[in-house]
């Protein structure tokens, strides 16, 4: 190794170092006069494709913004990617804050990314709305004494407790089951949402005869299901998205399991009968608000999407409606409050806004009190979710 | 069989029917041998005789299965290699195994290893002691290089010697372990006569230190020039022990190597 | 019960077996873990479902659309092998051990990346190649796409034995892979027989890919992560290198996960911890592997 | 003063001087992306003990960054002090590393892999399965890190403290490097049965190493769960081992400052490449950029980028 040609691979390095330097300053110096809303989704890896979804919802109600002139100054999405990795989340989380053109952040998208991402927004006093995670801590923690900086974490999502009791009552009550099976994909939002419905499902006095978790990524689940299907229950619950959800449905059905499934918004995409074909016919799903496809002032959100992403692999996802809403919300805010942070912290606090999932207000940890939920039957021949009474 | 070469004190190393079985095969089957100290016995034998097996049960490479070794009085057989090594014995290998990555010096460094005693502490912390026994690590392998006549070579990777050096490095290293018994397996296999010659003489300079040399050989030539004794293994057992010019002369070895006249 | 089971471990470790076979082939030549072949095994899916898209004709469903959609999609994934082998591989083959290995993980990044790019990002649905019609043997609830997949892999796994024990190609690379350089003294142009292992195991890997798409329904740009990471497992549990092991540490893989998942009560959350802890203890028993042959160390 | 440790003091310099000055501008970023890759740094030193120096082929490392991880927010739940968390939790990630250490010994080369990575695979789970002690997937908040009455906070206390404990892995290598520890190592690595009959024990030099990497891994744990003040299951994933191993064989196996290289490049471009790429619709080819990075590199230095010179001795004809 002679030292020579170390010391030119040496430069190369340092030369590298400086220049992303560089264009990091340049990245940042241009457009002053817009105002940014940042998207913080896993874009790659394994919840690449639900990122994607949020992203396109994000983008195309900041285009709608922009086409309505209401702003005096132009809009644009800046979206980066957390890979779904709290490391990587919170590495994102630092470049928003650095950057002073960025008024609001629409993410993180699972609650790992949420909880740590939202210390750093706080302490920066970006508002941060969550479109997609869950758990009760990444809005609960801003309680806790030693949280640094403003309130500033608010959820458009309702949390996991909220549908698993819903969906616990409906079952309980309008299905009658009293023998139910749950099974989750050992996540923070599915095993919150199966846990939730085997509480609220046992205190009514139903009995639950197992309780298994799953991976995700994995594919065969025809042994768990003929374990399940031998304790004869009267339904299968299960916390998840529409991925795992779809394959129980299909395997539980090649297995001759002929109990409906019940689950929620995670599997309510049109992707969901991609997966499970006609096995998903006549699985009971909870969502929240009203569904969107039901829903007067919802009617061209779906007709909109369609049109701007037509290309393969742009279905509509679980949680699309949910990141449009939340920035539809930010931009009202927006509105009224002007880019100055803590303005628009204090407008998002007073927000109360009709839209897809009907009224929207925050409750003082930021939470959405709107608690609407509607129980859905899929219906596979036109591909969409009816609500049920 | 009593040692012929006996007489210079308690015998170094006493090997009573030793026998190593792999399965039905029996590679080594009930072989005595005595070695007293500054002595040099050379094991011949046809090829697949169990001379290697011989060496790998006595550095505890194979735990033999039956048999006792002693060595200084100490049983030794069963015991792991590298605390075969610290009670004295040390070895080179038929095909060369040295650190090829590791400069000639640095081999032979790491045979003084089991001879010295810093763990991780002087060393982090750089003590007095780290730097004292560093210094008499090196020193002592220097002094061993040259006594190979390799030092001019020591910063050179090992893989990058010549062969008959390499081979000079092992021994080197052998020798690291201040051993009183050094086996050497075959050390001149692959070289000319010259190099021959010069390998003699260094076994001879080993000697003269004061360790007792036990080799592999299947030059002749090198075998009667150099043993005090010879040690005939055939198929694992031992047809006969003696000075050299009294083995060559006995019909079992003859037979052993040449086969038998057919009558 | 116990019967179902078993239905579901076999199809799950005929699939394990097969996607074992192309890791244990190449690793028998090159000593070389080949993290990019699970992704070759998702490309392999992905072509029969290109094929499907826009030339349907060609696979119409029924056992002739299935042959027609293995053949294309093993070649389609044999070829990919080779030109990965070709460009990502052979130019390590002198250097340090681990270095392929560091070329077939950054493969593996670029190949899934690749096709969620400019295939899809999302679930597609696989074409039924097959008609899944349900029929119970003795109970058990088994479908026609698990008997195909169960029946495709073993006959793949029969094809490759012949090919490897009775042909001179398949001599040639259990020379290579016992010794590469004395076989290429041999006369062997070792890199031709390393090509062709790559394609070999490539399109093992394609047809995995299909036979995957049509038993679960589904295939993604990330399908092939996990039971790459498995069918590895299960051809180091089998003795790495070694064809029948892979083989029988696929099966074994499969239905212990399955019992695991089926008998134990929250079993399907701990059935990978199971599997896990029985590959090491397998291991410290047999540091070689089930079948694999102890190389005694020559002293 | 050779160019080549010129560029190197150069380097610390900046590493030093410039996270200082960019501290709350719009480069606040850039100290938080090099504390990460800081963490990095300090898990290849670590895994460089067993890979570099031993030769032990190590697939689920992450599982130790775990242990010092958890480790950090269990303590952190029952307020566990620093003085009492650092060694507790050092010498659970040390025995758990033993039991694993201990079992494999007999194991060569990529079996010895596959259980490493079974290993790891299995402390995943098991963190994920474990709800009572660790709260499952939805995991766990934890404590900044506090020393009497005096909390770090902030990424520039992190940073330098993660840059303190790289200086202290860079010279604890190099001083174990020249030493008859590093040279018994790095001999097992070379050849087992010879370093054995050269009266090296082998099986306890083995185990001394693992456990020194596992030391390594589990204080980045520690101070990365203090850093982000939560820490899930999700963190701990294969992938991450995968890389950790990318970095030390990239770098150059053996070699100090090639694993340092390593980490840095590896541990850096995807941060470099969210810079560049963020906003653009290019944002998605992160990865893949990656991917073609990693395949480039290797195959530009198969043999590392940095690899490791054997140190020169002086060698003057003395009396022979």
């Amino acid at each position: 190794m002679k030292s020579l040609n170390r010391t030119k691979f040496l430069l190369a390095c340092t030369l590298a170092a400086a220049s992303a330097l560089a264009g990091a300053w340049s990245a940042l110096a241009q457009g002053a006069k817009t105002v940014r809303i940042a998207v913080a989704m896993p874009l790659t890896g394994d919840m690449g494709t639900e990122g994607q979804g949020v992203r396109r919802a994000v983008e195309m109600a900041v285009a709608e913004a922009n086409q309505s002139k209401a702003f005096p100054y132009t809009l644009e999405v800046k979206a980066l990617d957390d890979r779904a990795d709290p490391r990587e989340a919170v590495n994102v989380a630092n470049l928003i804050t650095s950057d002073p053109g960025v008024a609001v952040v629409i993410g993180h998208y699972n609650s790992g990314c949420s909880i740590p991402a939202a210390k750093i927004y706080a302490r920066a006093g970006i508002p941060m709305i969550t479109p997609a995670s869950t758990n009760p801590d990444v809005t609960g923690q801003q309680l806790n004494p030693k949280w640094t900086g403003k309130k500033s974490v608010f959820r458009v999502v309702p949390t996991d407790d909220v549908q698993g009791e819903y969906a616990a009552q409906y079952v309980y009550s309008k299905l009658g089951y009293r023998k139910m099976s749950v099974v989750h994909d050992k996540t923070a939002y599915g095993q919150g949402l199966a846990e939730q419905f085997k509480k609220n499902f046992e205190k009514l006095g139903g009995k639950v005869n197992s309780f298994d978790g799953i991976s995700i990524g994995d594919k065969d689940f025809k042994a768990l299901l003929t374990r399940i299907k031998s304790t004869g229950p009267e339904g299968i619950y299960f916390g998840g998205v529409y991925t795992e959800a779809g394959l129980l449905m299909k395997q539980g059905r090649e297995l001759g399991i002929t109990v409906p499934f019940v689950s929620g918004d995670g599997a309510k995409t049109p992707t969901l009968f991609d997966v499970a074909g006609a096995a998903a016919e006549g699985s009971y799903l909870t969502i929240t608000g009203i569904p969107v496809e039901y829903l007067a002032t919802a009617k061209d959100f779906i007709a909109n999407y369609k049109k701007r992403y037509s290309g393969p692999g742009n279905e509509l996802k679980p949680f699309d409606h949910f990141g449009y809403e939340a920035t539809r919300i930010a931009l009202e805010a927006l509105k009224k409050s002007g880019p100055d942070r803590a303005k628009l912290i204090n407008a998002l606090h007073q927000t109360k806004y009709d839209g897809l999932l009907g009224t929207t207000t925050f409750d003082a940890k930021g939470d959405t009190l709107n608690k609407i939920i509607t129980m859905t039957k899929a219906s596979f021949k036109d591909r969409s979710f009816p609500p049920v009474k | 069989m009593k040692t012929a070469g006996g007489g210079k004190g308690a015998p170094l190393l006493e090997v009573r029917q030793l026998s190593q079985h792999f399965g039905g095969l029996k590679a080594l089957d009930g072989v005595d041998l005595d070695l007293s100290q500054g002595e040099i016995v050379s094991v011949i034998g046809p090829n697949g005789a169990g001379k290697t097996t011989f060496f790998n049960v006595m550095t505890g490479v194979y735990p033999g299965t039956e048999g006792a070794i002693l060595f200084n009085g100490e049983a030794v057989r069963g015991l792991p290699s590298h605390e075969v090594i610290r009670r004295g014995i040390a070895r080179t290998f038929q095909n060369i195994r040295l650190f090829s990555n590791m400069t000639a010096l640095e081999n032979v460094m790491v045979g003084r290893h089991c001879r010295t005693r810093n763990g991780l502490l002087a060393p982090l912390l750089r003590l007095p002691a780290y730097y004292e026994e560093e210094r008499r690590i090196e020193a002592a392998a220097k002094d061993l290089l040259g006594f190979v006549g390799l030092l001019s070579f020591g910063n050179h990777l090992a893989k990058n010697l010549p062969y008959g050096d390499q081979r000079r490095l092992e021994i080197a290293r052998a020798l690291a372990t201040e051993p009183k018994l050094i086996i050497l397996d075959e050390p001149t296999a692959g070289m000319n006569p010259a190099e021959c010659e010069r390998l003699v003489e260094l076994i001879r300079r080993i000697r003269d230190r004061g360790v007792t040399v036990l080799l592999i050989e299947h030059q002749m030539r090198v075998v009667m020039g150099i043993s005090d004794r010879v040690v005939v293994l055939d198929y694992g057992v031992k047809i006969a022990e003696g000075k050299p010019l009294e083995v060559t002369k006995n019909p079992r070895v003859i037979e052993a190597y040449l086969g038998k006249e057919c009558d | 019960m116990f019967l179902q089971q078993l239905v579901n471990g076999l199809t799950l470790g005929s699939i394990y077996s097969l996607i074992a076979l192309g890791y244990t082939l190449v690793y028998g030549i090159l000593v070389m873990i080949n993290f990019a072949h699970s992704e070759v095994l998702m490309v392999g899916s992905f072509v029969a479902l290109a094929v499907f898209r826009f030339a349907p004709a060609i696979l119409p469903q029924g056992p002739v659309g299935l042959i027609v959609a293995l053949v294309l999609s093993m070649a389609g994934a044999g070829v990919l092998n080779v030109v990965i082998e070709r460009f990502a591989y052979r130019p390590l083959r002198h250097a340090q051990k681990l270095a392929p290995l560091i070329s077939s993980i950054g493969v593996s990044i670029v190949l899934q990346n690749a096709v969620f790019l400019w295939v899809s990002t999302q679930s597609e649905s696989f074409p039924e190649l097959i008609a899944a019609t349900q029929f119970s043997i003795g109970g058990a609830g088994v479908s026609s796409l698990q008997l195909v997949c169960m029946a495709s892999a073993i006959g793949l796994m029969m094809g490759l034995h012949f090919f490897i024990e009775h042909t001179k190609v398949g001599k040639a690379m259990r020379a290579c892979s016992d010794d590469l350089e004395t076989a290429g003294l041999m006369g062997i142009d070792s890199s031709r027989i390393i090509a062709l292992t790559f394609l070999v195991g490539g399109a093992l890997g394609g047809a995995a890919g299909v036979l995957y798409g049509l038993n679960y329904g589904s295939i993604k740009y990330n399908l092939g992560f996990l039971p790459g990471v498995k069918a590895f497992t299960a051809a180091v549990l089998g003795g790495i290198g070694n064809i029948r092991g892979a083989v029988l540490g696929g099966f074994i893989l499969g239905i212990m996960e399955v019992m695991a998942a089926g008998y134990i009560p929250r079993g399907s959350d701990w059935k990978d911890v199971i599997a896990f802890s029985v590959l090491i203890f397998v291991l410290l028993l047999r540091p070689s592997g089930i079948l694999g042959e102890k190389i005694a160390e020559k002293v | 003063m050779t160019p080549v440790s010129a560029a190197k003091w150069a380097g610390l310099a900046a590493i030093l001087v410039v996270p200082a000055l960019l501290g709350s501008g719009n480069y606040a970023y850039l100290v938080q992306a090099g504390g990460m890759i800081g963490l990095y740094m300090i898990l290849a030193l670590g895994l460089n003990f067993t890979m570099g120096y031993v030769g032990l082929f190590d697939l689920g490392y992450i599982a130790f960054f775990a242990a010092g991880a958890y480790g950090a927010a269990i303590c952190g739940a029952y307020n566990v002090p620093l003085l009492i968390e650092l060694p507790l939790t050092v010498a659970f990630a040390v025995l758990l590393r033993l039991g694993l250490g201990v079992s494999i010994l007999r194991l060569r080369g990529d079996y010895l892999a596959i259980v490493t990575m079974g290993f790891g695979e299995i402390t995943r789970l098991v963190i994920n399965n474990l709800d009572s002690i660790t709260n499952g997937p939805k995991g766990m908040e934890v404590p900044p890190l506090q020393l009497f009455s005096w909390t770090l906070s902030g990424n520039l206390g992190y940073y330098y403290l993660i840059a303190a404990c790289v200086a202290l892995g860079v010279i604890g290598s190099r001083r174990l490097e020249d030493s008859r520890v590093g040279r018994a190592w790095v001999a097992i690595r070379e050849d087992e049965t010879a370093a054995r009959l050269s009266g090296i024990s082998v099986n306890e030099h083995k185990l001394l190493a693992f456990t020194i990497s596992a030391g390594f891994a589990a204080v980045a744990g520690m101070i990365f769960a203090h850093w982000i003040q939560f820490v899930t299951p999700e963190s701990f994933v294969f992938w991450e081992s995968i890389l950790i191993v990318s970095m030390i064989v990239l770098g150059g196996m053996g070699s100090i400052y090639g694993v340092l290289l390593g980490a840095l490049i590896l541990g850096g471009v995807p941060q470099i490449l969210q810079v560049f790429l963020a906003g653009s619709k290019w944002i998605d080819y992160r990865y893949f950029f990656f991917g073609v990075v990693l395949v480039v590199v290797v195959l530009f230095r198969p043999e590392g980028l940095w690899p490791h010179k054997r140190r020169q001795a002086e060698l003057h004809e003395e009396a022979a």
